[in-house]
């Protein structure tokens, strides 16, 4: 059992760091999903299964899908941005 | 300040704040030692005195309720923050309009039609979902789950229809009017069940309801109440924020400069 | 018990909640409404709360779980005079707020006066809890609707910017706070205020020291004190005007109010030994954000964005009051933020209604345009008077009654940071009426002030050529309220008493935790010679007087080598306000820990 | 491992600083926010923790047996969903700051300068 939650909070460090690093948002998006899910599983090891719940609702599901959303939109802008700027050389 | 010198600045302003912070550390018990006794006489009584089964769900919603009403309403308000935040304007308004003459089936418009594999797997994943996530709400007193969790489970069930490609299901089983009134309903539903403890009991949140028998669905009395209440809440209120989170992505298109 | 406790939270809430299900069936007229009542209604029951706290502090268990053998099992409204009057405040200031906005952003529908509705409901459970949690809740609760409102502008880029900052700056307050109630609720094992303080008795140690910090900081960054300020000054500019005031008036002031709750009711066990520690370092604090802030403001155009640094000063001001700790002084601080949260707020309505009419609140294009805007005129200048705490304000009595006590424990040169603020703050207001409503000066091209501009958008749907009796009565009427609380007599003993019962540790634990009964002994009657403070007041108001005509007329001194070090001062405090969220972040965590190892170290050499 | 938790905690604070300060993009800097934010949930779960101490749910455990802290997990849901909240405003608000300004990066903003 102490193995057990020295090895999680260990991996949640080490995922923070890794989170925290990754500069590029889409990614990150991908690795606070995996980070929610880690803290997940350090909570039902700490023996807090009703937190453990919510983390993986909100930390695994709704958040990274919030931000999905958030960079799709953004992306399509840029995108948006760039052709009008085209056109507007071309014009 | 130039890029450089910050990050200098901050690492060092926050060697400083890392040492008070285990400074500080050092005062606590060591880790495994809780030495209560808040949680400790919670433990203790919760079970007698609310006929519950889960104490996390009875202090939630019974001994610091007003917590989490308050968890509510922030929840609510950033709700109602992230619609206003995220509201159409003016320019988008027009170019709505004209978007209206094009055909859904406009390739920018839509992601790629998934597959009808895709499509049958992810509709008949709704069912399930959202018997499950009505069991962690209902749930709630006896195992861990409740009203929050439960909550979001449901809220995901729409999204997974939206996955499917059923744009038209989608927006009829989230009728944007329908879902605000269900959020508001929940958040007035924990506001007045409090009241009936202030007028019936004599203090705001105080239970009036029958407490049932330990390990039934019907017991914790204004407990299971409360639990509903979220539920209806935290579902609505995250349909609406994902609702507003995908309607940008989906609807509104900038074509201003032309 | 009393039965009324809860509703200064709930009946906010609840017409939030009703008319946010309402949304799209109400015409504008009953959402006015459906907004209007319920502020004034929580007032009257605060009101009435105020008056029942006098004898004894109202106390209200959540669910009924009182506590047991000492040990607290749930949540407590402990209602003090000075939480309640805090309570009535925030709904007066709501109020005005809300009758400003009749004629505001005719477009939105109704979601706007659910997060007025909120942020009203927040600021009165913030004033009245008795539970550390249950404050970081209702925090977080403030800022939720703070945030979006701040950020309501959404086709302003300025505006998306500045509620980011406030934002992302306020929410690493808050964690700061939580960190610090879980170093408190490890050694203590309570959330109320009262049980933690009882449990902590008088013993000081390193997890202490850093509670103290960590929540200190917290809320220093709501109070905007030095060098936790920068997000202020942003949000303020790009905030519509309802809300400005509201953030200036009562938002930033609650900062201040629940350092001095925590302070009186857990950490002045603790720290008994120390108070010269304490003392030292928030004059310190204080002092720096009063004189900064003052500078800052005297070099601003936007009119907002000037208000914004005269309120940082002001802060200063408070925590100064505050480290002062003594029951004079908060009693001075509660007079002052009641007097400064009215007259700032009239300044604000008045820059809002000059938005409304002309379309910018910027100094120097506003240039002697609202010449025949007469009465409002005199508004904004009687407000100003109020600003640099001219005797017949409540802003003075609080500020006279702050000096006093400073010079009584031998820190009479407090008046000297007083002056300074009063001074420049008012004379920058004063420059701006010179300006904009008499003409006074150069307008658009000259060099006077920063040559900052910040881009506004009208926030009223058509352009009017009247202005309408809802936008302009709300100042008018704060400015007399102003005026009318510097007057009444009692107010200030009244005030005393509050602050000796906020101050009361073991009466605020034995009343919480064993259900006893400590009356309330009203404060003596007090005879200070006034004269003195009446000279000093006075003096401050025309010297203030004289430097904005100074600065208005051709023989300020723009350019000359005498000014020239005053001048890169200035350049270089400009330089540091960069909008930077990097930055803003970078000298929060350098004034946590700079807070945190002087404290240490002051308290170790002592 | 009896301070070990703790110093993830602080770990967690200080590494979601550093990102916030050194972002050049908002939506990473919201995303540093909750690595930020979970320090306290790491903080808070290690202050209620009890070697061999059972979940606090009593269904098929007697009342008696020794349990870790409810209270702290109860906080910690409150904090969940503060979490929640916070990050869609700040996403809400970045994304319209994209629309008008074509950058999220804090270096390229200049509005708000003096």
């Amino acid at each position: 059992m102490l193995f057990l939650q020295f090895t999680i909070l260990s991996f949640v460090a080490v995922t923070a760091t890794a989170v925290v690093l990754t500069r590029d948002p889409a990614k990150q998006a991908v690795g606070i999903s995996f980070y929610g899910l880690v803290m997940a599983l350090m909570f039902f090891i700490f023996q807090a299964p009703d937190v453990a719940l919510s983390q993986i609702v909100i930390g695994a599901v709704a958040l990274p899908l919030m931000i999905l959303l958030a960079l799709t939109k953004i992306r399509r802008h840029e995108e948006e941005e760039q052709v009008r700027r085209k056109e507007k050389k071309a014009a | 300040m130039k890029r450089s010198p910050r990050i200098v600045f901050f690492l060092l302003s926050v060697a400083g704040f890392a040492g008070v912070y285990l400074w500080g550390l050092t005062g606590l018990p060591a880790v495994g030692h809780y030495r209560g006794p808040y949680g400790d006489v919670l433990n203790q009584v919760a079970t007698y005195e609310r006929h519950v089964t889960d104490v996390v769900t009875a202090v939630n919603f019974d001994y610091r309720g007003f917590d989490t009403l308050g968890e509510e309403f922030i929840l609510f308000m950033s709700v109602v923050g992230g619609t206003v935040l995220l509201r159409r304007q003016r320019e988008e308004d027009k170019s709505e309009h004209r978007d209206q003459n094009l055909s859904d089936k406009s390739p920018e418009r839509q992601a790629p039609e998934p597959s009808d594999a895709t499509r049958v797997l992810t509709l008949a994943l709704v069912g399930p979902l959202v018997v499950f996530g009505l069991y962690i709400v209902a749930h709630g007193q006896l195992t861990p789950g409740g009203g929050f969790q439960g909550g979001v489970v449901l809220a995901t069930a729409p999204l997974l229809v939206y996955l499917a490609g059923d744009l038209k299901k989608f927006k009829q089983i989230t009728s944007h009017t329908l879902v605000e009134i269900g959020e508001a309903l929940g958040a007035f539903g924990y506001l007045a069940i409090g009241l009936a403890g202030l007028i019936l009991g004599g203090a705001y949140l105080r239970n009036v309801a029958a407490l049932g028998t330990t390990g039934t669905i019907t017991s914790g009395g204004t407990i299971a109440l409360i639990d509903l209440a979220t539920g209806l809440e935290v579902a609505a209120g995250f349909v609406l924020l994902l609702y507003a989170f995908l309607e940008q992505t989906l609807e509104i298109r900038l074509r201003g400069g032309k | 018990m009393s039965a009324l406790a809860p509703l200064p939270v709930v009946i906010p809430l609840s017409a939030a909640a009703i008319l946010s299900a309402l949304n799209k069936f109400l015409s504008r007229r009953w959402a006015d409404a459906l907004a209007i009542l319920p502020t004034i209604a929580t007032g009257l029951i605060c009101g009435e709360l105020l008056l029942q706290a006098r004898t004894q502090p109202v106390i209200h268990w959540f669910g009924g779980w009182t506590p047991r053998a000492g040990v607290a099992l749930g949540i407590s409204f402990v209602i003090d005079p000075m939480g309640a009057g805090a309570a009535v405040f925030t709904s007066l200031l709501v109020l005005a707020a809300l009758v400003f906005s009749l004629h505001y952003f005719e477009t939105v529908g109704t979601l706007f006066h659910v997060l007025m509705l909120g942020f009203l409901g927040a600021m009165c459970g913030f004033t009245l809890t008795g539970d550390l949690f249950n404050l970081f809740v209702f925090f977080e609760l403030m800022s939720a609707s703070a945030f979006a409102l701040c950020g309501y502008k959404v086709e302003e880029p300025e505006s998306m910017q500045g509620a980011l900052n406030f934002a992302i700056t306020n929410t690493v307050g808050a964690f700061l706070v939580l960190s610090g109630i879980g170093l408190l609720y490890g050694r203590t094992g309570a959330l109320n205020m009262a049980q933690i303080g009882r449990t902590l008795g008088g013993n000081l140690d390193g997890l202490v020291i850093t509670a103290f910090v960590f929540i200190m900081a917290g809320f220093f960054i709501k109070a905007a004190v030095i060098p936790f300020h920068f997000w202020l000054a942003d949000a303020h500019a790009v905030a519509p005007t309802p809300v400005c005031v509201l953030f200036s008036g009562i938002m930033v002031e609650l900062g201040i109010y629940a350092v001095l709750r925590v302070y009186w009711t857990i950490f002045d066990g603790p720290f008994a030994a120390h108070r010269w520690e304490i003392r030292g370092l928030l004059l310190a604090l204080g002092s720096i954000t009063a004189v900064v802030g003052a500078v800052m403001c005297f070099g601003q155009r936007h009119i907002k964005r000037l208000l914004a640094f005269s309120t940082i000063s002001h802060v200063g001001l408070l925590t100064i009051g505050f480290g002062l700790l003594k029951a004079s002084a908060l009693a001075g601080v509660a007079l002052y933020v009641v007097g400064h949260g009215m007259v700032k707020a009239a300044l604000f309505l008045v820059a809002g209604l000059l938005l409304h009419r002309f379309s910018s609140v910027d100094e120097l294009e506003l240039h002697g345009r609202a010449r025949e805007l007469r009465v409002t005129s005199v508004v904004f200048f009687a407000a100003a008077l109020g600003l640099a705490s001219m005797p017949g304000f409540a802003t003075f009595r609080g500020e006279s009654a702050m000096i006093d006590a400073a010079g009584e424990i031998g820190q009479g040169w407090v008046r000297a940071i007083f002056f300074f603020s009063g001074l420049l703050t008012a004379a920058a207001v004063l420059r701006v009426w010179g300006r904009v409503f008499r003409g006074m000066g150069k307008g658009e091209g000259a060099e006077t002030a920063g040559d900052k501009k910040i881009k506004e958008d009208r926030e009223t749907s058509q352009p009017s050529h009247g202005i309408p009796a809802a936008m302009f009565l709300p100042a008018a009427v704060l400015v007399l309220l102003a005026i009318a609380t510097g007057l009444t007599p009692g107010l200030k003993r009244a005030a005393r008493t509050a602050a000796t019962v906020m101050q009361d540790r073991a009466g605020y634990q034995a009343r919480v935790l064993e259900h006893a009964w400590v009356p309330v002994t009203p404060a003596e009657e007090e005879h200070t010679p006034m004269g003195k403070g009446v000279v000093w007041s006075l003096a401050t108001t025309a010297a203030a007087l004289g430097l904005a005509f100074l600065s208005l007329s051709r023989y300020w001194p723009a350019k000359h080598a005498l000014v020239r070090p005053v001048a890169l001062t200035v350049r270089g405090l400009r330089s540091i306000h960069s909008g930077h969220i990097g930055d803003y972040v970078a000298f929060l965590t350098f004034g946590v820990a700079a807070f945190g190892v002087v404290l240490a170290a002051l308290v170790h050499l002592h | 491992m009896s301070f070990f938790p703790y110093v993830v905690a602080v770990w967690l604070f200080v590494i979601g600083l550093y990102g916030i300060v050194t972002s050049r993009n908002f939506v990473h800097l919201v995303i540093c926010l909750a690595v930020l934010q979970s320090s306290t949930y790491v903080l808070l779960l290690s202050i209620g923790y009890r070697v061999g101490g059972t979940a606090p749910v009593f269904a098929g455990v007697r009342v008696g047996t020794p349990a870790v802290d409810p209270v702290v997990q109860a906080l910690m849901l409150t904090d969940i969903v503060v979490e929640a909240t916070v990050v869609a405003l700040l996403l809400a608000l970045a994304l319209q700051l994209q629309k008008h300004t074509n950058t999220l990066d804090p270096d390229k903003l200049k509005a708000l300068e003096g």
